[in-house]
């Protein structure tokens, strides 16, 4: 059962990672990223029940977590082009 | 103030639902750390002039399970229209109106019509969010206005 | 004498060494200089004969400086060829010193400090070349000889200068480190000594063609014994102001050469096993050559003083041959012919250094009729000149006939033909200049510059070592004694 | 992105639970994965999305940078402390077993103290990295 | 009563995967990347509650679900809201959207 | 317990611990007298260790108090109680010098983290010194080369920043080979104890992949001691730096790396299977003599003095490298005490030049003619640094390359003996090139340069002094040398 | 079939031009890479890559990129054929060690029989904390982990000596210096 | 043939190796270069942590109640995270390196870089 759910995760995974090959845009890669993401969280939260050790939670916690913040980096960066103050940025 | 107890409060169950260790020396790490927390994001309100937004609309427990019904047939609709293989999708771009007084709301709101696949929230500008709709069915569901009211309903006057 | 001998050694060593800071010291003052030059000279000058009575009794008094490594030290002994070297240059010293200074005044050079104070380096370092004990401390002060003499070559600070001191530079340092030391190292790690033994300490270590090779390292690593091809290094030195060129390069630097391959051959090698070994015998021919090529260059140099450098490695290999005749009485001559030459040369080149002062002549064709007007000096001139030659009553007579009688004893057909024929060289290249300075008519152009003899410190100093010269012919017992010591232990 | 309001709003929400995480993280590095390390890269985290949202200045106005740079070199010497501190108890550098009467219960303490250091050291060294690196201005293409 | 949550558990499990899978292989299908949003939001917002609490139906009452449960809040709060701000910044940054007049399946920006 | 039982800890946590106390303290002067409190302990230990390492064989010390395989292990040997004088007394005398010279390059609100980062990049070699651990060698390893670094990046020109950056991604190459090496050799087997790696290595020693590991243990260590051909970094990161770091790094961070080199082959391989089973000290033969010929070639055509003794640095240490890889007691001694001695000459020259850098703000060869007679001292101290790197009886650098002659003698491969020779002519001729323009040229700079300020001049002085010394009494390098290279060769000495 | 992945994205990054593309895989790598530490059992490892190597080191080249801008020059000339023959003969070498390698989870490898046998058995009584990892890594070799921070601590400090100065001061970081 | 089987995934971590040590040497671009050395070294990583993986263990945190659980080998997990850390600050630092780079030269090619060095 949890084999059938880690198959699927991971064939999404591979769709992800192709339309993070193909782009085209930078958009559709975060996008791709984002998802990837999620996707990870969800695969180590499976594996740890598969291995019966089901407190590796945390590491999913964690995912879950550095996934957004990245995202937002990334997005910050793409629309302001720094990741400290828009200000500075602006008033050069 | 009252922010800051609630905040207090959550915190601290949270962590005893984390952390599951009863005894004496991490009971009190865990008073020490949601202490520090709490002060830490209280300087932040302080600069970002913003109070925190962890309260607890009451109706929220009857909005979940409503979203939650939401979702799962957007998603049905979604998922029909990803596997056929002539993808017949109509992409529209509109704006609702947010109802909703607090930035809270607004964002609950927001984050609901993200949250249903077939519709994204664009932004929020305003009143006015813009909505990108994969599909006229799942634009007409959000048009028909429930969600909004919905929303407002459980956020209140916050 | 008061000094003990080893204090004596080291006296000899470091006495031109606080006379060198005590010309820093004074450099304001060009007098007081100048004095504490003339009195380190003569201060040397005794400490160095205080040993001659102990060496001459057969005395071998040794100093240890310092052990660098285990068997690994500097270390000073003194024996007769050791003290013949260093009598010669502390001798020269005083008289050297004269010239130089009425040299520089009257020619106003600049960097006089530098000039004293390197000089005085040098003479430590000839003197540490002499009194060495093994090779190490030899190899270190023909560094330091090396090292000190550079500045005096460049001392005029031109193109020229610089590109002649690298020259002078490149070719001694290259050699010795090149050749010379891993010579040294080859000798170290055979005979597991450095040290200067009566009888050499190679014998039985190393055979034919390795010792050939072995003396091949060490003839041309020594490469201020000018053994061509290594010889450029002494006509490049001729920028050098006079009293360089008259010191160093007649006397210290390039006797400190012949010095170190006669103090090889005989302490390291051992005639007698030179003598024994076929593959040695490529040394005589290689002197030879030089000797006949060099006077044959000399004969078409126009400068004078490089006509007496390229004399110069013409003697110089003299004492080679001298050792490689391997006769003991050519061994003699060889260490008598380092005296005879010294005397001779410096006479020359101070004549040389007294014709600039007075006349600012430098080229032989310019010389015609110079006698007249420089009587002292070109008298002097003559007398070394019939030195160089080997013409009674000059020193180099002796020498030349001992290394003859030698030659004919070891019965070497080639280096009697190469002495004869190099006598007649050089009298080919001495005479003319003897014949127009006293009987050719002055040119015009000269005739309109008059000028009379040299400064009188000048004048002094020459008819000094033009004495000599006669008197060593006249009395050569010293010498003699000290070069049969060297044979006949 | 100030006027971000659902990025901010949601900020706003999830940072006090990020950073109560990073203190669930460090203190029970005894139990299951995790320790000062992930900790203090965790708690950094928060704060550079605090920073990322508000801007930097606010992030200063929150957190001061002497305050970051006393962390930085705090951390470091609790960690040392504790090391010194077992050497003058009369073990050697480093051995917890001497810092209480009970050696497991030294070694627990010791742990705990120098996990404290880690993460200290770590989240400062983070938030200083991100410090410079977001206060630097562009340069022109 | 085992039975039941196992059952639960499979279903979850098994219809969350299906969604991931829906959910990735929309966001290669769809022609842009605004569509492509929708796509991701399946994978987001059903298939990752669905697969999260199936588990918990497995780990039962426990702090495993108490944590399961927190990482499914999580990502239910941060999922919309990268969405959101993508899609915003993906207009910001001018990416023109694909509107139904421009019909379908032509090929993206 | 005594406070002598924990020489070998304290010797690298006092200054470990110092470094955030700089940060803390923050005023540059408090940060300097700290540091240089922390140097003259340091050194004082360093002593001490000495002292009893010769009185009492190895010292080992178990941090944490775990026996050996399983804990962190001190241990202090003779060869490593040498390296760790060469490394305190270089910190000791760069730290005074660097006062005025980082005063003078350095940004006075960067001058706190430039000694917190001084202290680590001399904590990273302390460490990597005395540790007994092939892992955290690895950490110390990272933390000498992270501080050392930045502070190569501190250099005035901005050419400084793409050295350090070049230097960073050679060196961390050369140290995540270094990690795959030990990764093999772990695996092999379960150990990171270095005498236990040595004890248990023999019954794996045929396998391929303790051989691999060797290879890349011996690459990556060669990155980062510059071994030709793999030492494109040094050259601009020796130029480019402040000159006290200069100092500090010509003359320990290879050492370091040569000491590592040496750890690995003798120690945790034995010399019978290094010398036996793989060409290894051949191929390191055949690199140091090429990088003696070459870094002296290149050298000679320098026209910036640090360059040129960065090059120049590059064919010293192609003769450790040739005297390590010799493989016997004469040989290995002949490295360890080139290891001091060039550590001494090479410190002191750049000592030197920042003495020049000080007063003439320029390191060409053009700028510095005439300058022997403006500043008499710094140039007298050059000149006898480049004597000794001739190697000219008397300094330092003759002992070394008299028994690196004799340990090729020794062994009958003569042609070692020809490339050290010609390596000592290149060298004459780098070195009378400075010395031809600094002396007998005329002056022609500005009116007011004038000698080197004290602080500066001394320590120079003070390693020249040093270098005099051990190149007539070479009783105390040697000594120690030739007792460390018996006890890594495990002959009696 | 992780490890397929991971293969896929290394070969992406030589590939792609795009810096933030390349950032981007790399991120994903260290994802990748997660989890595979997971399924190897190294959780706390695992834990920390996703942290750092997904996080935080993205974050950091991001912010780098913002300021270098992330436009990539195409090189002149792809000098590709030393570094292709440098990496095979590194990777022949590598793969010719592997050759005599214990098999891949094998429990009779020396790794499993030397030295970390006690710290599986004993450390739960010698230091009392259930995590072996934590026990290791703060007691046992406590001493790398002080080396750790030191080398946190030095990137720090190297991170602020870099960008600390050396431009036109704007307000802010005069106030830092408070 | 089992012997091969055994150490196929040796393989390709190696490969993993290899193409990150491919991209540090050979791009000229210095972000470039630091992705290829974080992959390089996040491969030599997932080598070691390899080597310490048990057949049928488990992650080496006490399973409470049973006492015969195999774990996998703590060690080098303890090795790579302090390798980790290493890692990310060797990135931070080369990275912060690579700003000022850029803002000396204006680039952060390494070609450009070594071509304006030349022109000085």
């Amino acid at each position: 059962m949890f084999t059938a759910a880690l198959f699927a995760v991971a064939v999404a995974m591979i769709l992800c990672l192709l339309r993070m090959l193909l782009g085209p845009t930078v958009y559709d890669r975060i996008l791709a990223l984002n998802s990837f993401g999620t996707k990870t969280v969800l695969t180590i939260a499976i594996a740890g029940f598969l291995m019966g050790r089901p407190d590796f939670l945390d590491i999913a916690l964690v995912y879950a977590l550095i996934n957004f913040i990245g995202t937002i980096a990334i997005l910050k960066f793409f629309e302001y082009g720094t990741l400290g103050d828009e200000s500075l940025e602006e008033s050069e | 103030m009252k922010g800051i107890i609630s905040l207090f409060i959550t915190l601290s169950v949270i962590w005893l639902l984390l952390s599951g260790h009863t005894n004496p020396l991490l009971l009190s790490l865990g008073l020490a750390s949601v202490i520090l927390t709490v002060i830490i994001d209280h300087r932040m309100d302080v600069v970002d002039q913003e109070g925190n937004r962890i309260s607890y609309p009451p109706r929220l427990i009857t909005y979940i399970p409503w979203l939650a019904w939401e979702t799962i047939k957007s998603n049905i609709t979604v998922a029909k229209l990803i596997l056929d293989p002539k993808m017949p999708i109509r992409p529209n771009i509109f704006t609702v109106k947010a109802s909703q007084p607090g930035e809270l709301g607004k964002t609950i709101y927001a984050n609901s019509i993200t949250l249903t696949p077939g519709t994204v929230s664009m932004s929020v500008d305003g009143d006015e969010i813009l909505v990108h709709a994969i599909d006229q069915g799942t634009a007409d569901d959000l048009l028909t206005g429930e969600m909004d009211r919905r929303v407002t309903r459980i956020s209140g006057e916050h | 004498m008061m000094l003990s001998p080893e204090t004596a050694i080291l006296a000899s060593l470091f006495l031109p060494l606080a006379g060198g800071v005590g010309v820093l010291l004074t450099s304001n003052r060009p007098n007081l200089r100048e004095a504490v030059t003339i009195v380190t000279s003569l201060l040397l000058l005794i400490s160095v004969f205080s040993l001659l009575p102990t060496i001459l009794d057969g005395g071998r008094p040794a100093v240890t400086l310092v052990e660098m490594l285990p068997g690994l030290s500097i270390a000073f002994k003194v024996e007769p060829l050791g003290m013949l070297f260093a009598g010669i240059a502390s001798l020269l010293w005083p008289i050297n010193s004269l010239y130089s200074i009425g040299y520089m005044r009257a020619n106003n050079e600049k960097h006089q400090t530098r000039f004293y104070i390197c000089f005085t380096i040098a003479l430590s370092a000839a003197v540490g070349i002499a009194f060495s004990a093994n090779l190490l401390t030899l190899f270190i002060f023909y560094e330091m000889l090396t090292l000190s003499t550079y500045p005096l070559v460049t001392h005029k600070g031109t193109d020229d200068a610089m590109t002649a001191g690298r020259t002078y530079l490149g070719i001694l340092i290259g050699t010795s480190i090149g050749l010379l030391m891993p010579a040294i190292i080859w000798t170290w790690s055979v005979a597991g000594t450095t040290d200067f033994t009566a009888g050499g300490i190679l014998d039985g270590k190393l055979q034919d063609a390795l010792l050939g090779l072995m003396l091949l390292l060490y003839m041309f690593g020594i490469g201020k014994a000018a053994l061509m091809p290594f010889h450029r290094w002494l006509p490049a030195a001729m920028v050098a102001p006079t009293p360089v060129s008259a010191l160093l390069h007649a006397v210290a630097v390039v006797k400190a050469g012949v010095f170190s391959v006669v103090k090889i051959a005989v302490y390291i090698f051992g005639i007698d096993l030179l003598q024994a070994q076929p593959w040695t015998h490529w040394l005589l021919y290689a002197a030879g050559f030089t000797i006949i090529t060099a006077s044959l260059i000399a004969l078409r140099q126009d400068n004078l003083k490089r006509r007496l450098a390229y004399s110069t490695i013409s003697q110089l290999s003299y004492v080679i041959l001298g050792v490689a005749i391997l006769a003991p009485i050519s061994a003699m001559g060889a260490a008598l012919h380092i005296a005879a030459h010294a005397f001779g040369k410096i006479t020359l080149f101070f004549a040389a250094g007294s014709i600039y002062t007075a006349a600012h002549k430098t080229e032989i064709s310019q010389l015609d009729g110079i006698g007249k007007r420089m009587p002292w000096t070109m008298g002097a001139f003559a007398i070394g000149a019939l030195s160089m030659i080997g013409v009674p009553p000059a020193a180099g007579f002796i020498s030349k006939w001992y290394m003859l009688m030698g030659a004919f004893e070891a019965d070497q057909i080639v280096a009697i033909g190469v002495i004869i024929l190099s006598t007649l060289l050089n009298a080919a290249y001495f005479i003319p200049i003897i014949y127009a300075a006293f009987f050719k008519q002055e040119s015009t152009e000269s005739a309109q510059h008059p000028h009379g003899e040299a400064p009188l410190p000048i004048v002094l100093a020459l008819s000094a070592t033009a004495a000599l010269t006669l008197l060593l012919f006249l009395f050569p017992q010293v010498p003699l004694e000290l070069a049969r010591e060297v044979v006949q232990p | 992105m100030r006027y971000h309001l659902v990025l901010r709003t949601v900020a706003k929400i999830l940072i006090p639970l990020i950073m109560l995480f990073a203190f669930y993280v460090q203190f029970h590095g005894d139990y299951g994965p995790g320790g000062g390390f992930q900790a203090g890269v965790i708690f950094s985290a928060s704060l550079i999305l605090y920073g990322l949202i508000f801007g930097l200045a606010a992030l200063k106005q929150v957190i001061r940078p002497w305050v970051v740079r006393v962390m930085l070199a705090s951390g470091v010497l609790i960690y040392g402390g504790v090391g010194v501190a077992s050497l003058l108890l009369g073990g050697n550098f480093l051995d917890y077993g001497v810092l209480a009467h009970d050696p497991v219960h030294g070694q627990h303490l010791g742990i705990l103290l120098i996990e404290l250091g880690v993460g200290i050291t770590v989240a400062a060294a983070m938030i200083t990295i991100y410090f410079f690196f977001a206060g630097r201005k562009t340069t022109k293409q | 009563m085992h039975l039941l949550t196992d059952t639960l558990s499979w279903f979850f499990l098994l219809s969350g995967g299906l969604a991931v899978m829906i959910g990735s292989l929309g966001l290669l299908r769809f022609p842009d990347f605004y569509t492509r949003l929708h796509a991701a939001g399946i994978t987001d917002s059903f298939g990752t509650a669905a697969i999260l609490v199936g588990l918990a139906f497995q780990a039962g009452l426990t702090l495993v679900t108490v944590k399961l449960l927190l990482i499914t809040v999580f990502i239910l709060l941060t999922s919309p809201t990268s969405t959101h701000a993508l899609a915003k910044s993906a207009l910001h940054g001018q990416l023109k959207p694909l509107l139904k007049e421009d019909g379908g399946a032509s090929s993206n920006t | 317990m005594t406070l002598a039982t924990h020489y070998p800890i304290l010797q690298v946590v006092i200054p470990l611990l110092a470094a955030p106390a700089c940060v803390l303290l923050k005023n540059p002067r408090a940060c300097w007298l700290l540091t240089m409190l922390v140097m003259l302990v340091s050194l004082g230990i360093a002593g001490q260790l000495v002292w009893q390492t010769s009185e009492s064989g190895v010292i080992s010390y178990a941090i944490g108090g775990w026996a050996a395989p399983w804990g962190i292990e001190y241990r202090v040997d003779a060869l490593s109680s040498y390296v760790l004088l060469i490394i305190t007394t270089i910190g000791a005398l760069v730290l005074p010098f660097a006062a005025r010279s980082v005063a003078d390059e350095i940004n006075i609100k960067m001058q706190y983290l430039f000694y917190a980062a001084f202290l680590l990049c001399y904590t990273g070699m302390l460490g990597i010194t005395i540790t007994g651990d092939a892992f955290n060698l690895f950490v110390f390893l990272e933390i000498s080369s992270l501080s050392s670094y930045a502070l190569v990046s501190l250099g005035k020109d901005r050419r400084a920043l793409s050295a350090a950056f070049q230097y960073l991604i050679m060196g961390t190459l050369g140290a995540t080979f270094y990690l795959i090496g030990i990764g093999l050799l772990y695996m092999m087997t379960g150990t990171l104890n270095m005498a236990d790696l040595a004890e248990r290595l023999p019954a794996v020693n045929e396998s391929r992949t303790v051989l691999t590991a060797l290879a890349f243990l011996t690459v990556g260590i060669s990155l980062k001691l510059a071994l030709f051909p793999l030492h494109s970094w040094l050259p601009n990161a020796y130029t480019y730096a402040p000159s006290a770091v200069s100092a500090l790094l010509a003359g320990t961070a290879t050492k370091v790396a040569a000491y590592v080199l040496l750890r690995v082959l003798f120690t945790i391989f034995g010399v019978d299977f290094v010398l036996g089973t793989m060409p290894v000290a051949e191929i390191l033969i055949i690199l140091g003599m090429a990088a003696i010929l070459i870094g002296s070639m290149v050298a000679i055509f320098q026209e910036n003095l640090k360059r040129l003794l960065a090059y120049s640095s590059i064919a010293q240490i192609g003769y450790i490298v040739v005297g390590i890889s010799l493989g016997t007691v004469t040989g290995l001694t002949a490295g360890l005490v080139h290891l001091f001695n060039h550590a001494i000459i090479k410190s002191a020259l750049f000592m030197a030049i920042g003495c020049i850098i000080y007063r003439l703000n320029s390191v060409l060869i053009g700028d510095i003619a005439g300058l022997g007679k403006r500043m008499p001292w710094t140039m007298a101290a050059f000149v006898a640094g480049g004597v000794s790197l001739i190697g000219v009886p008397l300094t330092a650098g003759f002992i070394s390359k008299w028994y690196l002659v004799l340990a090729a003698l020794d062994k009958g491969y003569w042609p070692i003996v020809v490339v050290v020779l010609a390596g000592s002519l290149m060298a004459v001729v780098y070195i009378w090139r400075i010395v031809e323009t600094a002396y007998f040229k005329p002056y022609n700079g500005p009116a007011s340069i004038s000698e080197a300020p004290l602080t500066m001049l001394i320590p120079t002085w003070l390693l020249i002094m040093v270098n005099f010394y051990v190149g007539i009494d070479s009783s105390l390098t040697a000594g120690i040398a030739s007792k460390a290279a018996a006890q890594l060769l495990g002959v009696s000495p | 079939m992780l490890l397929a992945f991971l293969v896929v994205i290394a070969f992406a990054v030589i590939h792609l031009r795009d810096l933030v593309a390349i950032i981007m895989l790399a991120g994903l790598y260290s994802l990748v890479t997660a989890i595979i530490f997971v399924v190897m059992d190294a959780v706390d490892v695992a834990f920390t890559e996703a942290a750092v190597g997904a996080g935080i080191s993205t974050v950091l080249m991001l912010a780098t990129l913002s300021l270098t801008g992330r436009l990539r020059r195409e090189p002149r000339r792809p000098r590709a054929l030393i570094p292709i023959i440098v990496v095979i003969l590194t990777g022949v070498t590598l793969i010719y060690g592997t050759f005599d390698m214990p098999h891949y989870g094998d429990p009779d490898a020396p790794v499993q029989q030397h030295v970390a046998p006690r710290y599986i058995n004993d450390s739960p009584n010698e230091v009392g904390v259930p995590n072996m990892v934590t026990s290791v890594l703060a007691s046992y070799r406590g001493f790398d982990t002080l080396g750790e921070v030191a080398v946190i601590f030095t990137a720090g400090i190297a991170v602020m000596v870099l960008l600390m100065n050396r431009r036109r001061r704007s307000p802010d970081e005069d106030k830092e210096q408070s | 043939m089992n012997d091969l089987l055994g150490l196929y995934s040796y393989w390709i971590v190696i490969v993993l190796m290899m193409a990150g040590f491919y991209v540090v040497i050979s791009s000229s671009n210095l972000i470039k270069k630091i992705a290829g050395l974080n992959i390089f070294q996040t491969s030599v990583f997932i080598l070691y942590i390899s080597m310490g993986k048990v057949d049928g263990g488990t992650a080496p945190i006490v399973v409470e109640g049973s006492s015969n659980a195999i774990y996998s080998n703590p060690l080098p997990h303890v090795l790579i995270l302090t390798a980790i850390v290493v890692g990310v600050a060797t990135t931070a630092l080369a990275l912060a390196l690579v700003v000022r780079i850029k803002e000396a030269y204006g680039t952060v090619d390494e070609e450009a870089i070594s071509e304006s060095d030349n022109e000085l």
